[in-house]
């Protein structure tokens, strides 16, 4: 293995992951829809099939609920599958199956089975692609117990997370922002894991700090560059594990800085937003300087038209102006 | 004096003079005004107040001896002998 | 297992004890629901207990079995104790899922017994999952999915059908076909009320059954799993039978007649194979009395054991939300 | 809130040391008030009986904000705010079943402060009330920018994040403003210090005067003399001081210096003009200077002491026109008589603001300070 550092897409990323995974456990296999022979609805899984065959990447009908079901019955009955719901939008197709089986059966069945069991699917707006598959549920699976959620928002995360996703014993789901997919960058080969537990300070800073994930993540990097810029220094977490949320660094984030943002492309209403603030208000009330403020997606159905559907999500100037609001340049 | 009852006088009196200072950083040798950076009004007070606490009169002629904690322990151990 | 029936004197005797396991057993849980002892939705398999006795003699340990929320009578037939059964009822931890479960989700993983589950056609696809594991570990068990005609107008049947049909999923697929979910009459949910013909559209092989009948379940049932192991392909068998209670303990069955119940009970299963066995020879006189003061003793027994319960502590209320490990 | 220097822009007040009805007179200190530069006693310039005050201890507000109350009229008890309601007006006869309305509930006024839960906890830990503070914060919620950062101390309460600013600008502003003229001379120190040394041979320690007086001693006198290097660059033009007020800059420990004022330093003997530096020291290093002793200055005089450099070419404090500096004392070969002999001497340097003075001037000053050097008075 070279120990340069790779340069490869958050795609490539994911790609890896999986037959890397494949390839290390014989209980491993992926099926979704078009993950074979048409390499995957955003070329995630393309060559794939060819090198590994079809018993394990196994396309499967434009049935979520019944694959994402079987998926289930196999990480009980011994397998490690993978299971690829084209976009989080066609999961509500087999939400039945995650919460009701997935998310429950180990409870309900007083600890006798366990669901080792991945789910990856696309998620997020950004590419036109209008009401029906640009929307942001991560949220919504965030709020099920027995559910481990991700959002790898770095080529490192897309790369590493899946083999731990593998690992747990639990039900994980994978959220992968399609606006990410073609992102290009080093990869260190010297990194061999991360884990999906813990959220990542991706800049350090003191006056504000600013929550996000996923797609979000270089947006709000972007609008801390500019706040920096004027002398605002803010800090921008990447929760990385939606649930169960790693609130000791956010608290820890915001006994310093005292300030928040949180920058979350799912609608604000009963969001993950509001998840992360309550637990700020619960944990770290005392803490705040300043008022807890949000910038999520409007909310409205995300519009196919691309200036409609900009102005719906989260930007890096509104992200930037309300950071602006709360902090001030350091004295 | 001995010497340890010289150094926890002198170390009271600058307590007051230089109150971050921690005398035990500073080697027997040093020059205090380096080390504790301490100016003429400093060394004026200091003096002042080893003359307080002492009742030695201190002449100006002897300022040299005392800006050092072994010049300070060796001119009060002479001065009591 | 063969799949001829050698229905002599022992094996009668065991299809009538297990469907009076089940009759018995359920006629204590309506009183002790009554009592409030049991709480929570309490579905009754009283009238049905010809499948799932019927089916459980074709499989064997290493098969699996995907229930449904009416599945005291697939838990016990698969061998699930009585006792760990009732405490599950009673909400103790003795129960087997540790009171977690209740009535709707009773699992059992040394037996391949995964649910008990109260979404209507949600264990299908985990059914596909069962099997679709066995057959890629190269194990050649079977799957057996029981589901009420209800599942049949839900999307998840249609889509498992086919993916089982599609990748030859060893899955024998049960329908218990009782003609109402809850109190909606067959003829007025479904277009087509022969369930097992729609297993034609997915290139399923299936059939009728007479559903009162242990005997019938179990031949049809024996000659589907042989076929399964043998060419890996699913198998559909709808078993036509009848619940004689309301569909949970609070339903004042508006839906159908007295008189219809009654032309069902004259079916009833359990007399119906006590006369054929006394008609051939294989009961004794006596025989029927002591199953009776036998299962009588295990009902009893189960009872006391529920009775003698303790509680999980609260204090492990969230256990088994995630799991450390997978239980092997 | 007085201005206490040209660069203070806010203070909190810690304390009050007079009360509401309390009588006052010019002069009195009435609060003690935290600053970037320390801990500054208020005083007050008027006679008269204190009536209310408006701003509460740990209150930071800008200058020129409403501190207190007083009646400058003198005599009398404070006015008693009025609490009788307003006659009911006269009614309209009325059918007897309708109940008269009730009477109105005074409503107490409103004291909910929008405060972030940070601000108020860090409130109650210094036990400071958050009434009359002003918010800064979001939607003008006190926040813990208008808090201090501590409990507020009278002694070393200085903040140097707070006197490194204020340095700044008033440096900043210096040398953007002012055109400044350096002048230098060394002098010979050797017969003053002779003098000095025969002086404080016969005196204990606590008494014995540094060669820090004596020249300060000789310069507020010779400033005395030239009136058009002693005073301030206003509105563009320069007004001559009415005193000589030194300025004298006092280092802090940690960084940071003051210049407080001393008044009339010009009519101080040396002995009094020592005790007064040795006060100010202790009080500039202890933070209790007095604010007066802030804004007064007309001129200031730096000193490098036995430990600094050789010289200084410093820069002038707005709006002074003037600023001299002493450096360290030395050793040189100097020609005295046509011979070459060993004597102690130090640099005087001054820097003049262009705008208000010429080099010429600012040399004669120079050459004043000198010839006073060289003929020390009587103490």
């Amino acid at each position: 293995m070279s120990t340069a550092p790779a340069r490869i897409t958050y795609r490539e990323a994911c790609r890896e992951a999986i037959r890397a995974a494949i390839l290390a456990d014989p209980r491993v296999f992926l099926m979704g829809e078009d993950v074979g022979r048409y390499g995957g609805c955003y070329a995630v899984t393309k060559g794939l099939l060819e090198e590994l065959g079809e018993a394990r990447i196994r396309d499967t009908p434009l049935s979520e609920s019944a694959f994402v079901g079987a998926g289930i019955g196999a990480a009980i009955a011994g397998l490690r599958p993978i299971v690829e719901v084209m976009t989080c939008n066609f999961s509500l197709l087999a939400l039945d199956q995650i919460l009701n089986n997935a998310a429950t059966i180990p409870h309900m069945s007083g600890g006798q089975f366990a669901v080792p069991l991945v789910i990856r699917m696309a998620t997020g707006a950004g590419r036109q692609l209008a009401a029906q598959h640009s929307h942001s549920l991560e949220g919504w699976f965030a709020h099920i117990p027995g559910l481990r959620i991700l959002a790898p928002a770095t080529i490192e995360d897309a790369r590493h997370m899946l083999a731990a996703a593998l690992a747990d014993p639990n039900p994980v789901l994978i959220f992968e922002h399609i606006m990410l997919y073609n992102m290009e960058g080093e990869l260190d080969p010297a990194v061999q894991g991360v884990d999906i537990a813990s959220a990542r300070i991706r800049r350090p800073g003191h006056d504000v700090t600013l929550v996000t994930y996923g797609g979000s993540l270089f947006k709000t990097l972007d609008a801390a560059e500019a706040l920096a810029r004027e002398g605002i220094e803010s800090e921008v977490i990447d929760l990385r594990v939606l649930r169960p949320l790693d609130t000791a660094t956010i608290m820890q984030s915001v006994a310093r800085t005292r300030r928040v943002v949180i920058v979350d492309e799912g609608w604000r209403s009963g969001s993950l937003s509001a998840e992360v603030a309550m637990r700020i208000m619960e944990e770290a009330f005392f803490e705040l300087d300043a008022p807890i403020r949000r910038v999520c997606s409007r909310e409205v159905p995300i519009p196919y038209a691309a200036h409609l559907e900009q102005a719906a999500l989260p930007q890096p100037g509104s992200i930037a102006e309300a950071a602006r609001g709360l902090a001030r340049p350091a004295p | 004096m001995t010497r340890d009852e010289t150094l926890a006088l002198v170390a009271d009196i600058l307590g007051g003079i230089a109150p971050e200072a921690d005398l035990s950083t500073v080697p027997g040798d040093a020059d205090l005004r380096e080390a504790l950076d301490l100016d003429s009004m400093d060394i004026l007070n200091f003096v002042a107040a080893l003359h307080e606490r002492t009742g030695h009169p201190i002449p100006e002629a002897d300022y040299p001896k005392l800006l050092t904690l072994d010049g300070l322990a060796t001119y009060f151990q002479a001065e009591a002998h | 297992m063969s799949t001829k029936v050698h229905l002599d004197r022992a094996h009668g005797l065991r299809l009538l004890r297990e469907m009076l396991r089940i009759r018995r057993f359920e006629g204590k849980c309506a009183e002790l629901y009554q009592a409030q002892k049991i709480r929570g939705f309490l579905h009754l398999y009283d009238g049905q207990e010809a499948v799932a006795v019927g089916v459980m003699q074709a499989l064997g340990p290493e098969d699996a079995v995907v229930g449904t929320y009416r599945e005291h009578g697939q838990a016990l037939a698969r061998g699930i104790p009585m006792g760990p059964l009732m405490a599950e009822m009673f909400g103790m931890q003795e129960g087997v899922c540790r009171g977690r479960g209740g009535s709707m989700h009773i699992f059992d993983h040394g037996r391949r017994f995964c649910g008990g589950n109260a979404i209507v056609g949600a264990g299908l696809p985990l059914a596909l999952g069962f099997a679709l594991a066995d057959r890629m570990q190269g194990r050649q068990a079977v799957t057996a999915c029981f589901f009420g005609e209800g599942a049949a107008d839900e999307g998840e049947f249609h889509e498992s059908m086919n993916l089982a049909a599609l990748w030859r999923l060893p899955v024998l697929f049960v329908c218990e076909n009782n003609l109402y979910s809850m109190g909606t009459p067959l003829g007025i949910a479904e277009a087509e009320t022969s369930i097992w013909h729609k297993a034609a559209g997915y290139r399923m092989g299936g059939e009728a059954v007479d559903g009162m009948d242990p005997v019938a379940v179990e031949v049809a049932a024996r000659r589907a799993v042989e076929r399964i192991r043998a060419d890996g392909t699913p198998h559909f068998l709808e078993c036509r039978t009848y619940r004689f209670r309301a569909h949970s303990m609070f339903d004042a069955q508006l839906y159908r007649t007295k008189e219809e119940i009654e032309a069902w009970r004259a079916k009833d299963p359990i007399p119906r194979l006590r006369d054929w066995m006394e008609r051939a020879g294989h009961l004794h006189a006596g025989d029927m009395e002591r199953l009776e003061a036998e299962v009588e003793q295990e009902v009893a027994e189960a009872v006391a054991f529920a009775e003698a319960g303790t509680l999980e502590p609260v204090e492990e209320l969230e256990r088994f939300v995630t799991m450390d490990e997978v239980p092997q | 809130m007085p201005s206490l220097g040209a660069d203070m822009e806010a203070g909190t007040l810690v304390e009050w040391k007079v009360a509401p009805g309390e009588r006052v007179h010019r002069g009195d200190i009435v609060a003690v008030v935290e600053t970037q530069k320390g801990a500054i006693e208020i005083e007050i310039f008027e006679d008269g009986v204190l009536r209310d005050l408006v701003v509460a201890p740990g209150s930071r507000v800008p200058v020129g904000a409403l501190l207190a109350r007083l009646d400058v009229a003198a005599g009398g008890p404070p006015p008693a705010l009025s609490a009788a309601a307003p006659a009911a007006p006269p009614r309209a006869a009325a059918p007897a079943p309708v109940p008269p309305p009730p009477p109105p509930i005074a409503m107490p006024p409103a004291s909910r402060h929008r405060v972030t839960p940070a601000a108020r906890r860090r409130a109650a830990a210094l036990g400071l009330p958050l009434e009359g503070l002003r918010g800064t914060g979001v939607e003008g919620a006190i926040c813990l920018a208008d808090l201090p950062q501590a409990p507020p101390r009278r002694s070393s309460g200085f903040d140097p994040v707070g006197m490194r600013k204020a340095i700044a600008a008033a440096m900043g502003r210096s040398k953007r403003e002012i055109p400044h003229y350096y002048l230098s001379q060394t002098v010979d120190l050797t017969p003053g210090l002779e003098r000095l040394a025969r002086l404080n041979a016969g005196r204990a320690p606590p008494e014995r005067l540094l060669p820090a007086a004596m020249m300060l001693h000789a310069a507020a006198r010779a400033v005395a003399e030239t009136p058009e290097l002693n005073g301030f660059w206003e509105n563009d033009a320069f007004r001559a001081a009415e005193g000589v007020h030194v300025g004298w800059a006092v280092a802090l420990r940690g960084g940071g210096l003051v210049a407080p004022a001393i008044r009339d330093a010009d009519r101080l003997s040396l002995d009094a003009l020592m005790v007064a530096m040795r006060d100010l020291v202790a009080r500039a290093r202890g933070g209790g200077l007095r604010g007066s002793e802030l804004t007064d200055a007309t001129i200031t005089v730096t000193s490098l002491g036995d430990r600094g450099a050789e010289s200084v070419l410093p820069i002038i404090h707005p709006p002074q026109v003037t600023i001299l500096g002493f450096g360290r004392i030395v050793e040189r070969p100097w020609v005295v008589a046509g011979a070459v002999v060993p004597r102690r001497v130090a640099t005087l340097t001054l820097a003049g603001d262009h705008r208000a003075s010429d080099g010429h001037r600012g040399g004669l000053l120079l050459a004043r300070i000198e010839a006073l050097l060289q003929k020390p008075e009587e103490p």
